[in-house]
């Protein structure tokens, strides 16, 4: 077998995904949609893992495990700050949240 | 005792000057017993009035032991005894050691002896007071601090009695401290006299610097091997900065403002500490130091000029004095600067000798003050009258009541008036002939000589007019008072009278070879005099120029008596209560010619403006806290103010800004 | 054969990124997430990873997405007003997204060898050849059973950033908990 | 008593051990109930206070650190557990620990709200106060520097008086600006060093004999030491913290706070920032600045005391004034001069102490502080009276008590190197007396015209406990400094000859380049 296939490909697409998903961020306001951006972004990266897990070995898949675990973790906490955040405002626009600013 | 010392005694001096240590110790445990008895015992005066005396009296008898000795003895150099090692750093090794020579032993005598009688007059005077235990306390104290200056063998210790008897005088000044009064002079008292000693401490710190040694032997033996050093600016420094010490604490100008505030105090303090014993301090500070001051002649003009003009000043504000202890008190002062003129004039035993008459005249004439205002006190607590039982023009024709009190003042008086033979005529003639005789020298001192002879006349006119405003024409006390005044008891006459006999005779110590006599404490005091002799010796005059010159200081005496007695006798004075107000020229002299207004407003009043608005307000509070400390505060909480308005907390902001970063970063690592 | 399998689902992945950040519809545009979910799942596939793959359908799709459809329809975020920016938001958004994806897709110019010869270069901290030994993935994965050997440096190496990320998942549950919590 | 304590090895373990033992009393006061707290508290500062007494025997008159013990602590820094002591600091200890239960005693009454915390951060402040006094570790050094500030800034901020938020926050902050500077400098200097010697290392020692290494960083890293030391003194301007502190503490804070506190900055001065950098220090322009902002300390001081209606702020505004003498002493270059500084550090320590023990007393009966709220007062309060004017003697510097030999030794001492500044500073014994003799005038004496005073009680035997060791303490170094004198005096000279040397050596090179 062949030890490294589509890597170039696999890269420039991890690249495109990565950067729809920071055009979603950018474009959308919608918080929802923010989170799937971001999904899709922590997805490109994990393409780009399993990519080079052919040439570095197995710790790209463990990394990937990693980012699961963890984008997991964000869609938990962040759907319910979004909840939190519809509960009192109705919304979940972000030009309608500002609670950072001090 | 590690504690303590750690180096081993030296050895004991022989005989009695090995108990010299006695002379403090003495005076030092009545005051711990005193002081106790005033906390635990305030009304045990029977066991003061023994302990207080006492105490004194058994030092005057170690002192008269001491004398004896080195009369014997009559050595060259002083006895040092060494008590402990006070400050031993590096070179510096200042040992707290007493020092006995001749002028010591002058001292120490005046201090022990008129100490004594005056204590025992304080326990007929103060018997009544609250605070006897705490009075004689201080007494006792006040006594071995004095001790601790005369005998102190270095600059340093003697200072230490220095401050110490300035302490006492402040403690006795405002005995009474719940009169604002009283406690306001003794705080007056306490720092003019500390003004004077920035300029001891600066003198001693620039003997250090140039001598190397800061006792008294180390420092004469340096400047007599030091001979080319007569004259130059450095001992004309020291000596000016040690002046400036001796003014504060002898009462001279510019800093005399204090003693006659210092009056506030019972009388007996004021015949002790601001007649007989602390006020000559400064004399006693030139004569011991007596070498650098004749290296310095300028230093000496000044000090005779200052004495001079101070002895004129002060005998012109006693004119005008109607409180019997500020003429008493201004009387002081001149004749203090009687004294700063003999010694600035290089007649060191001169100046000495008056400080001995004076001591005893002063004394007396403050203790029999002091007799009069005790019978005017009772005459008034008697009738429950609120009238001034120190203002002259509340007495008059006392000798009536209290003859005793009136033949003694009457010889004090006379001798320092400078009536021929009293003790006061001699000590003055000398100290005016010394000034003429160096105007031969140095013209300057024909006009301080003209201004001790005025003065001289002054002197006699305003204790001429005490004497007659206070014992002689009608009484003027009151009616109902008049019954009620009476001569003082024996425990207060009994010191008066023997004073009194010092007064008359006092002058025998050194009588002129005019009349016969041996100049003996000129002689005695030879050893400590002697090294200043080397740079100046002062030429006495003599045959004609001496008989003119006693016949004149004579002549203005008498003179000045009559002219007092007549202008005082001949004006109807009318009591305190209903008297008219000063006017003109002589309402200036009442009023001290209102140096003490011009202090406050010159110096008092801006240097609290400049701390509290200034420095306080605008300094402190304003510059440093206000714009330095709380505006860096403010400043940071704007640049957050600042910084919070960056932070729109809108999410899309904070994602642009981040991928700007990453974009960035980006750039650099792929490059 | 494999390489035209590889660029339809590569297509397909981002057809379904570009409608999902397009899609007005919350729900539209989780459900495109879904298809370049299944995609990647595919690729990871064809690239060897056959048990990255199934993880990434159960997670993703199975877990994540769905989370994500049950939050829209808990709230009711059905049809809504547009919520794209403005003009000039679009603008600025074009040009970041466009400089991020040249400067990604230089990345594409790093060969393994070319990386390899840049870590050597770097700070002698690592043995590059002793990192990153080529093929190894691959070797390990036919020499051993692939799940063993994914496993042993997950339990070796990783175990303590394994426990930590138990740790997180642990506080994100509870953090979520109170989150939703209307009142605690 | 010096074959006693070789005998129980006191020179190995006392140092460890007076650092221990309030650590391990913390835990004690923090256990037992609330009443017996301050009991506790008691015994453990005198225990500690016994055990430093030994001190006086076990160190022998000689320059240098003894006493030295080392343990390491973090090898790889190069950081040492370290302490030593040499005569400067030896009196030092001796005063914190000798007030740490007087202290104590004096906080029975006063302090009447979560007794066991006070009690235990007296007790943090302890092993702070003794720790930077005897640490010969910089790194050391620095955490005992900063746990000075920690306790200190409870005890204000919360059993301080009614402005205790803003007089905490400001200490803290002022102080923590300098010490950061600090860190920074001593890191700094410990890279430069190590990079020299290839020795990583904090011992104070090791720097000390390498401290050429930093070359023209110097300059900076004594302005970074010197800002530290300087807040903490406080030099002019630096010092407006420090009435806000003193007001607003416990009594037993503002003793400690001017009693020790004050101490540390200017034993900073003595021990690292001069001999460090004795070049920069003792420079023309350095020397010139730092004793002109003395002198202006001292007659700066001095002023704004004269006119401070609050008795505290009179005293702390004092303190900056005698403060300002110790500077003028350590850059006396004499070894009267720095001796005196010594001795004005202790004999401060001895009578502001008092002072402030004595307006915790007044404050207790009266809840006030004002002057104006006082007046003849002595006649109802005699012993009262009477231990404030010895005090108050003894702070004016009255020869025969301790303030005058500190005083006399630091201006003797500087005359011959800056005799104009010294004249001006001697003008500070004048308003020294206006001040003081001022205040207690309008205290003590005057008309007793406040009925509230009249039934003022004098003082108990508890607080005759506390006063009776400071007044003795001030009489036996009025009258017989010679032991202790003696004791200082080797260090003392070292730090004379040693910066004096390195000053000389840098000037050469100059001269040579």
């Amino acid at each position: 077998m062949e030890p490294t296939r589509f890597l170039g490909p696999s890269l420039a697409l991890s690249a495109i995904l990565f950067t729809l998903g920071v055009a979603g961020v950018l474009l959308r306001r919608n918080a929802i949609i923010l989170f799937m951006c971001v999904e899709l972004m922590l997805n490109a990266v994990n393409l780009t893992f399993v990519a080079l897990a052919q040439v570095y070995g197995v710790e790209g898949w463990v990394m990937v495990f990693f980012v699961m675990t963890v984008a997991a973790a964000e869609a938990a906490v962040g759907l319910a700050i979004i909840l939190a955040i519809f509960r009192h405002r109705q919304s979940v626009d972000l030009a309608n949240i500002n609670l950072l600013q001090g | 005792m590690t504690l303590f010392q750690e180096t081993a005694a030296a050895a004991p001096a022989p005989g009695a000057i090995g108990l010299a240590w006695l002379l403090l110790a003495l005076p030092m445990a009545g005051f711990v017993i005193n002081g106790a008895l005033s906390i635990w015992r305030p009304r045990a005066k029977g066991a003061v009035s023994v302990v207080g005396p006492a105490v004194l009296i058994a030092s005057f008898a170690v002192a008269v032991a001491i004398v004896l000795q080195l009369w014997q003895a009559s050595p060259e150099a002083p006895y040092i005894l060494r008590l402990w090692t006070w400050l031993p750093v590096d070179t510096l090794r200042i040992e707290f050691a007493l020092q006995i020579d001749q002028l010591a032993a002058v001292m120490m005598l005046v201090i022990t002896g008129v100490g004594s009688l005056i204590h025992i007059f304080s326990v007929g005077y103060m018997r009544t007071d609250d605070g006897y235990a705490r009075y004689f306390a201080y007494l006792n104290l006040f006594v071995a601090f004095m001790l601790v200056l005369v005998l102190g063998s270095s600059m340093p210790v003697m200072f230490i009695g220095w401050e110490g008897v300035g302490l006492c005088s402040y403690l006795l000044i405002g005995f009474w401290f719940n009169d604002k009064a009283n406690a306001d002079a003794g705080k007056k008292a306490f720092i003019v006299n500390r003004i004077g000693d920035v300029g001891f401490l600066v003198a001693m710190f620039a003997t250090w610097q140039v001598a190397g040694t800061l006792d008294f032997a180390g420092v004469t033996a340096w400047a007599s091997a030091h001979p080319e050093l007569a004259g130059s600016g450095v001992i004309t420094a020291i000596t000016l900065f040690m002046f400036l010490g001796c003014t504060g604490k002898s009462a001279q100008i510019p800093l005399y403002v204090w003693l006659p505030d210092a009056m506030a105090g019972p009388t007996p303090v004021s015949a002790l500490i601001h007649a007989a014993t602390m006020v000559t301090a400064g004399v006693y500070l030139v004569v011991r130091t007596s070498v650098l001051f004749s290296m310095a002649p300028l230093t000496s003009t000044v000090v005779a000029g200052i004495g001079a003009l101070t002895a004129l000043f002060a005998a012109t504000i006693g004119l005008r004095q109607y409180d019997i202890k500020k003429v008493l008190a201004y009387s002081t002062v001149s004749q203090l600067g009687y004294m700063f003129l003999g010694v600035g004039t290089g007649a060191y035993a001169a100046g000495v000798f008056h400080l001995v008459t004076h001591a005893f005249f002063k004394a007396l004439l403050f203790l029999g003050a002091g007799s009069v205002i005790h019978a005017m006190h009772h005459a008034y607590h008697a009738t429950h009258s609120h009238d001034d039982a120190q203002d002259m023009r509340n007495m008059g024709g006392l000798r009536r009541a209290m003859p005793w009190t009136f033949a003694l003042m009457g010889i004090a008086t006379l001798a320092i008036a400078g009536f021929p033979g009293l003790s006061g005529f001699f000590s003055k003639d000398e100290i005016l002939a010394g000034a003429f005789a160096r105007g031969g020298e140095q013209p300057i001192y024909y006009l301080f000589y003209g201004m001790g002879l005025l003065a001289a006349l002054l002197t006699a006119f305003y204790m001429a007019r005490l004497m007659t405003m206070t014992f002689l024409g009608p009484n003027r006390t009151g009616e109902a008072e008049r019954a009620h005044l009476h001569e003082a008891p024996w425990i207060m006459i009994g010191p008066l009278v023997v004073l009194g006999i010092l007064s008359l005779v006092g002058g025998a110590i050194n009588l002129p070879p005019l009349v016969g006599g041996g100049a003996g404490l000129e002689h005695w005091l030879e050893p400590v005099t002697a090294p200043a002799a080397r740079f100046f010796r002062l030429e006495e005059p003599h045959g004609s120029t001496e008989l003119f010159l006693v016949g004149a200081a004579v002549a203005i005496g008498l003179l000045g008596l009559a002219w007092g007695y007549l202008a005082s006798s001949r004006r109807a004075i009318v009591p305190a209560r209903e008297a008219a107000p000063e006017t003109g020229f002589w309402r200036a002299v009442y009023h001290k010619y209102y140096v003490d207004e011009l202090y406050d407003a010159v110096i008092v009043r801006p240097l609290l403006w400049i701390s509290r608005v200034l420095l306080w307000g605008v300094v402190d509070k304003g510059l440093v806290d206000g714009a330095a400390v709380n505006g860096s505060a403010r400043l940071s909480r704007g640049l957050g103010w600042i910084g919070s308005r960056l932070q729109t907390g809108q999410v899309g902001v904070y994602v642009v800004l981040f991928l700007v970063g990453a974009l960035w970063v980006l750039r650099v690592v792929v490059g | 054969m494999e390489s035209v399998v590889f660029y339809i689902f590569a297509t397909a992945a981002v057809l379904g990124g570009v409608m999902c950040i397009l899609q007005r519809s919350p729900v539209a545009s989780a459900l495109w997430l879904m298809s370049t979910m299944f995609s990647l799942a595919a690729l990871y596939v064809l690239l060897g990873a056959e048990l990255i793959g199934a993880f990434q359908v159960l997670v993703y799709v199975g877990a994540v997405l769905v989370l994500f459809l049950f939050v829209v329809m808990l709230l009711n975020l059905g049809q809504r007003s547009n919520d794209l920016r403005g003009p000039s938001g679009i603008a600025a958004a074009l040009v970041i997204a466009g400089l991020l994806g040249i400067e990604l897709l230089a990345v594409w110019r790093y060969t393994p060898s070319r990386l390899a010869a840049e870590v050597a270069q770097g700070p002698a901290m690592l043995d590059a050849s002793a990192a990153f030994p080529a093929g190894q993935a691959m070797r390990q994965a036919a020499a051993h059973n692939v799940v063993q050997s994914v496993a042993e440096p997950l339990f070796r190496t990783y175990l303590i950033p394994f426990e930590i990320t138990s740790v997180l998942l642990l506080a994100a549950l509870v953090g979520a908990v109170v989150l939703a919590k209307r009142r605690i | 008593m010096t074959q006693f304590l070789a005998s129980i090895a006191y020179d190995q373990w006392a140092l460890h051990a007076l650092i221990l033992l309030p650590v391990l009393g913390i835990v004690p006061v923090l256990l037992v109930p609330v009443a017996s707290a301050r009991r506790v508290a008691l015994v453990v500062t005198v225990a500690e206070f016994v055990l430093s007494l030994g001190l006086w025997w076990a160190w022998q008159p000689a320059a240098g650190m003894q006493l030295v013990t080392s343990v390491p602590w973090i090898p790889r820094l190069g950081v040492s557990y370290a302490v030593g002591l040499d005569g400067i600091s030896l009196f030092m200890v001796l005063l914190s620990t000798g007030l740490m239960p007087l202290a104590v005693l004096s906080s029975y009454t006063y302090i009447t709200k979560h007794e066991r915390a006070y009690y235990a951060l007296l007790l943090a402040q302890a092993v702070g106060m003794i720790g930077c006094f005897i640490a010969t570790d910089l790194f050391v050094f620095y955490v005992f520097f900063e746990l000075l500030l920690i306790p200190m800034y409870f005890l204000i901020g919360i059993w301080g008086g009614a402005n205790r938020l803003y007089a905490a926050i400001k200490f803290f902050i002022y102080t923590m600006f300098g010490s950061l500077l600090m860190l920074v400098a001593i890191l700094v200097m410990v890279w430069k060093v190590a990079a020299v010697t290839g020795e990583l290392s904090f011992s104070y020692a090791h720097l000390l004999a390498n401290a050429h290494a930093v070359g023209s960083a110097a300059p900076w890293l004594f302005a970074a030491f010197a800002l530290a030391f300087a807040i903490k003194v406080p030099v002019f301007p630096l010092h407006t913290w420090l009435p806000d502190a003193h007001v607003e503490a416990p009594t037993a804070g503002s003793v400690l706070l001017a009693s020790v506190l004050l101490k540390v900055g200017t034993y900073g001065f003595l021990r690292f920032a001069v001999p460090f950098f004795p070049s920069v220090a003792l420079s023309p322009t350095v020397s010139a600045l730092v004793v002109s902002l003395a002198v202006i300390g001292i007659i700066y001081g001095a002023l704004v005391a004269l006119v401070q209606p609050d008795f505290k702020k009179l005293v702390a505004y004092s303190s900056v004034s005698h403060l300002g003498f110790v500077m003028l002493g350590i850059w006396s270059g004499t070894v009267q001069g720095v001796q005196g500084a010594l001795m004005v550090m202790i004999s401060h320590g001895l009578s502001t102490g008092a002072l402030f023990f004595l307006i915790g007393m007044m404050y207790e009966r009266r809840h006030t502080r004002e002057i104006a709220a006082y007046g003849g007062i002595a006649r109802v309060v005699p012993i009262f009276g009477i231990l404030l004017t010895v005090v108050a003697l003894s702070s004016i510097g009255l020869p025969g008590l301790n303030g005058f030999v500190g005083e006399f030794l630091v201006l003797l001492g500087s005359f011959g190197n800056h005799p104009g500044a010294t004249i001006i500073a001697t003008t500070g014994v004048i308003f020294a007396a206006a001040y003081l003799l001022w205040a207690i005038q309008r205290i003590l004496f005057n008309r007793l015209d406040r009925p509230e005073n009249e039934g003022m009680l004098d003082l108990n035997p508890r607080e005759l406990v506390v006063l009776i060791p400071l007044v003795a303490g001030i009489v036996w170094l009025g009258l017989f400094p010679g032991p202790v004198l003696r004791r200082m005096e080797p260090s003392a000279r070292q730090f004379v000859e040693t910066t004096a040397a390195g000053h000389a050596s840098a000037a050469m090179a100059e001269v040579a380049r």
